[in-house]
């Protein structure tokens, strides 16, 4: 689930606002897009790209490894099972407010056609210098620059944060992986750590948690077999226990789930929790000065 | 705006001189118990500003600690009327001899407060006014006419207070003077107790705050929504803003539900403690001007952190909304802003003209500034 | 409180949105606006009028009959304070949400300097084919037309669908006097109905009343007494029993100040009490009929 | 969105074939008398969307009439985690042998529906997770994937059910069923009770809807509405907004409280029942876009009257407001229109233009017209 140069990208919803919006973003950024889907629009050019009826045409006419989502809760069901059936590699979903079965149903049909889902949720995935899909700030320089870090994050405004503070600190990213804000996404905390750990440009990871769940503890059961150094913030310390905080997923509970469990379990693993995201940037900085860097270990295959 | 019991009493009756029964707060069990220790045999009250508080099984009497414990156990959770019970009065069981009723409200027909008054109380006073007629007296007392001590007794005159006529005389002057200048809608002490050693003292109390005129009450109205927190919260709820109110003082908005998190967690991180949680993540970006009033209604707010990073957020839309609320509201604690990600250039250009207010760089640095000015 | 060509007007917070907006329709309708107030603005011109430091320092160099406060709540009791001693004879408060203890010191002031008070939180006065105060269509002719009705309303909206129902119906208005909303109002509708009992113009009255406190019930008193017909529509018939509709004085209770208080009150004083607004006209109508009119009872004496 | 009790076994446990006890409705202590006459020794219980009913006081049992009476008179008017409590269940009282416990809820792991079950029911399924795991099973069931009663009884192996293996299993099907095709985002029976009679029937059940998928369980959405009706009230309030919901089926819209209490009057004069009290007067005005969409929330409104007479209040931008949310919520309900005032040209031109709808002149027509479809 990183996304390459090489992706060729379909977006569904693409003629709405924020499809119109962000399509023009990701294209700017060198994103490949090779057009839209929308069954009332089917024919027309919009920004410059073809429109399709479905994915599946799209598919046949334009070919396409990944497909992002610019589609509301009702139809998000209807249009990630398309993407699926077309054959897409790698589905991103936007969309927030999915209803729980429809989101069940999307797992289980890409489980099904071994199609690799991110969110619902996401922010979207951006490769520094390469491409980007979602709704990040990856055309804004003071942001997003060609580096060394791998950052996985469950929320975009917080992802924005810690990517910005890698820019400053002249690190960059080597990828960033926006897994979502739900409580059943479809690549994990986990499946991020994997794929950055083979990404042979990633010599470094910061992990951006949030309270609420258990990706961050099963994340941490991988990241005990690393060699690149990972540095975590979880975010939700100061958080009441008990209170929903905005993310369905983000309950802290007593046992799991909660800032202790996570940071216990994280630096139990090796990994270096720090209390400021401002910290970040200067941790994998000193990880990177260690030289434990596993530049050399990853593959460069299709991790979609 | 009603107030609760132990609120009306030590904000209104207090200050003006009405004599209470002794009495503390609680809020567990074992506070209960210790209140029981230093005051004895003892009345157990929920909190909450509402009537009928007796009826729903808010109010117990409780003869020993254990019993005050029990008592409190029982109460604490309740629900009453839409309250949460989570704070008691635990008050002196006071050997009462006779109940009156005293009030003052606005009057239609005069134009003027009217102070009520009957030689019989703890009930209603429609009911009073219907079975006991002769024990009422009626005086509406127009603006700036005075209503001093031989007024009130002259209002008394014919009734049977045993012996009680100066003590209630003073204490109708003063709850007089509470309407007027605290802008009431109601004022109301039912029962007013004789007691067996010939105190007069106000068992109960209702104060309700004439809500037009709470802008020029700043500390009743800041009194009243801390003991209500939820009511804001409610109001975030409403308007499809997540909003938690904490016992901090440092008040955050920030797009996102993580980076909110985690601008709480860096003010408690540099020994603050933040004053609210707030989601205007995702489409609720829009909504920064409802989430600003939402934040400073928060009476416990002694400093502000605004912290935007843009990635569908727009900070230049939140920006837009938080000048507006700020321009409306004019709010005077000082406010610290960080600002990048999506539409930063429009959203400093935008806090820097209209508020001549230069955002921080580093979140860190917004939070400290706002930690210290907090304290 | 009818309001008259030959009454001169002051319009307090005349620089506002809607102080500007509605002096323009008072004086479009034959209003005589001499001026206005606002403290920051002394000594400008706005509107085509000059604007004075203060009612009293506007009696000087102006002299007016009627103030009409475009005022904000926190402000308007100085504003009223202002008018009253600058001697105004009838001050229009249009302002809803007044702190109570306000109200009753500036209807206190009042009583004392024998002003006469309108409101707080009235709609206004309009007296077609001569002038209007507040907040009414008085520019309209669909609505208001010279005729022999005297209309009294709490409600500004209401009091202009009965308004335009007479017009319809040929009869028009020989006044329209907007007793307020609040609980604690300066002229009550028996003061209204006195008045227009007085005023030679009227030969029928549409007394719109609404359920909560008791001015209906006080008005069938006078009522009792009038040879004019008077025809009533109590709006809160289907309200349910003890729930605020709106206006703070309306909350229908047991015994008077509930629909049937007030609808049997007036029946005993001889009032027509009809349905539908719809009615009222048509009542009129039957009453000016009947010959009933007493249009030479009156006095054209300055009532306000 | 939580259901009250007898909401959830009336509306999703029978229609799926769960056995649940002999009950009634009752909403005064006259009533469950009576109903206690119909059911015998019964339990009686406050029908609020929330837990915790048995703590707060809400659930009591009667062995006769007089205590039914007595029971229903301690709870109707209780206020339970902010719910006030106006309708019991009056239940029979169940010989029970037997507590298990069975729910289903989406599980974040296998990202599938999971089964839930223990042999020990009663408590909450965190004490049972922990004091009794030996009872406890889980079985995630995939989208698509079956589960009949071969798959439940196979979950259910190695648990003693004291011979109820077969009804049980039968249970976890149809709850499966109702999960899934209901939207849940919970559904739990607990206890369901293996009576004395052998029959295995839902003690209690509570569901919550998926609030996402709402817009596709209207039934469900209408049904959980009626049954707190307070909630629009409250998100009326908080905009400003004054908001009273009725039982009648002619939604109302006007401006100013006289005008809006004299449509609803219009409305019972014509032999319509209105849906509601809705103000808009003074600077309210502005808000007739979400004071449509609160009109049109409440589920009973089979037609709408929009009266408008502008005095203060601009018709044409009350208008712009009903078209704003007109077209965003498309509404089917059939609406009539009568403009007239401040604006008149504009509005008028305006809902033409837009709507494809002409006012009518009167507000009478516009009135029986909307009673009539109301029918």
């Amino acid at each position: 689930m990183i996304i390459r140069k090489h992706h060729k990208v379909l977006v569904q919803g693409i003629t709405g606002k924020q499809g119109s919006f962000w399509t023009e973003k990701m294209m700017a950024c060198g994103t490949q897009v090779v057009g839209g889907v929308n069954p009332k629009r089917a024919g027309e050019t919009h920004v410059g790209l073809p429109v399709f009826a479905s994915a599946r045409e799209a598919m046949a006419a334009a070919p396409y490894d990944v497909a992002v989502m610019f589609i509301p809760p009702a139809a998000a069901k209807d249009a990630a099972l398309d993407a699926i059936e077309a054959g897409v590699k790698l589905l991103v979903m936007l969309t927030e407010h999915i209803p729980i079965r429809d989101v069940m149903a999307v797992h289980e049909a890409a489980r099904r056609r071994g199609t690799r889902t991110v969110g619902p949720n996401t922010a979207g995935l951006v490769t520094p210098g390469e491409a980007f899909v979602g709704i990040m700030p990856g055309h804004n320089p003071n942001v997003f620059q060609p580096g060394r870090v791998g950052v996985i994050s469950r929320s975009g405004s917080l992802g924005t944060l810690v990517c910005l503070n890698l820019t400053r600190a002249g690190l960059g990213q080597s990828a960033f992986i926006g897994v979502g804000g739900d409580p059943m996404v479809g690549t994990t905390t986990r499946d991020a750590l994997e794929a950055l750990d083979r990404d042979a440009r990633t010599q470094a990871v910061a992990l951006v948690g949030e309270i609420g769940g258990v990706m961050e503890e099963d994340a941490a059961d991988y990241a005990a077999t690393m060699r690149k150094p990972v540095v975590a913030f979880i975010a939700g310390r100061a958080a009441p226990p008990g209170r929903k905080m905005g993310h369905a997923g983000a309950i802290a509970t007593a046992n799991r789930g909660g800032y202790a469990s996570k940071r216990q379990a994280l630096e139990a693993a090796g990994v270096t929790v720090v209390d400021t995201p401002g910290e970040i940037a200067e941790a994998c900085g000193r990880g990177l000065a260690h030289g434990q860097c596993g530049a050399e270990q990853g593959s460069l295959s299709m991790e979609a | 705006m009603n107030f609760v019991e132990h609120v009306a009493k030590q904000h209104l009756l207090v200050p003006a001189g009405v004599a209470v029964p002794k009495g503390r707060l609680a809020d567990s069990p074992a506070a209960a118990a210790e209140a029981f220790a230093e005051i004895g045999p003892c009345v157990i009250k929920a909190q909450v500003p509402t009537g009928k508080r007796g009826k729903a099984g808010g109010i117990k009497a409780a003869d020993s600690a254990e019993a005050a414990a029990d008592a409190a156990r029982t109460i604490l959770g309740m629900s009453i009327a839409g309250h949460l019970v989570d704070k008691l009065l635990v008050e002196e069981r006071a050997e009462i001899e006779r109940e009156f009723y005293a009030a003052v409200l606005p009057d239609t027909a005069s134009r003027s407060p009217l102070v009520l008054f009957s030689s019989r109380g703890g009930m209603d006073v429609e009911e009073i006014a219907a079975e006991a007629p002769d024990t009422f007296r009626r005086r509406p007392v127009a603006p700036g006419e005075r209503f001093g001590a031989a007024e009130a007794r002259d209002m008394l005159k014919g009734l049977d207070l045993g012996g009680s006529e100066a003590e209630v005389a003073d204490i109708l002057t003063r709850l007089h003077r509470i309407f007027v200048e605290s802008d009431a809608e109601l004022v109301e002490i039912n029962p007013l107790a004789r007691l067996a050693d010939g105190r007069v003292v106000a068992l109960d109390a209702k104060f309700t705050l004439d809500d037009a005129a709470a802008f020029r009450q700043p500390d009743l109205a800041a009194v009243a929504a801390v003991e209500n927190p939820t009511d804001l919260e409610r109001r975030g709820a409403e308007v499809g803003l997540k909003f938690i109110q904490l016992d901090g003082n440092v008040g955050v908005l920030a797009n996102g539900a993580g980076l909110t998190m985690t601008t709480m967690d860096v003010i408690s991180h540099f020994g603050g403690r933040p004053a609210n949680f707030m989601e205007i993540g995702g489409e609720a970006y829009t909504k920064s001007e409802t989430a600003l009033e939402l934040v400073l209604s928060n009476p416990g707010v002694k400093s502000l952190v605004i912290n935007f990073c843009g990635a569908f957020a727009r900070t230049d839309v939140m920006a837009e909304g938080v000048v507006k609320a700020w321009q409306a509201l004019k709010p005077t604690v000082p406010v610290f802003f960080s600002i990048h990600g999506t539409g930063e250039e429009e959203a400093i250009a935008l806090v820097r003209g209209e508020l001549g207010i230069e955002p921080y760089d580093l979140m860190e640095d917004a939070v400290k500034a706002a930690v210290e000015a907090a304290r």
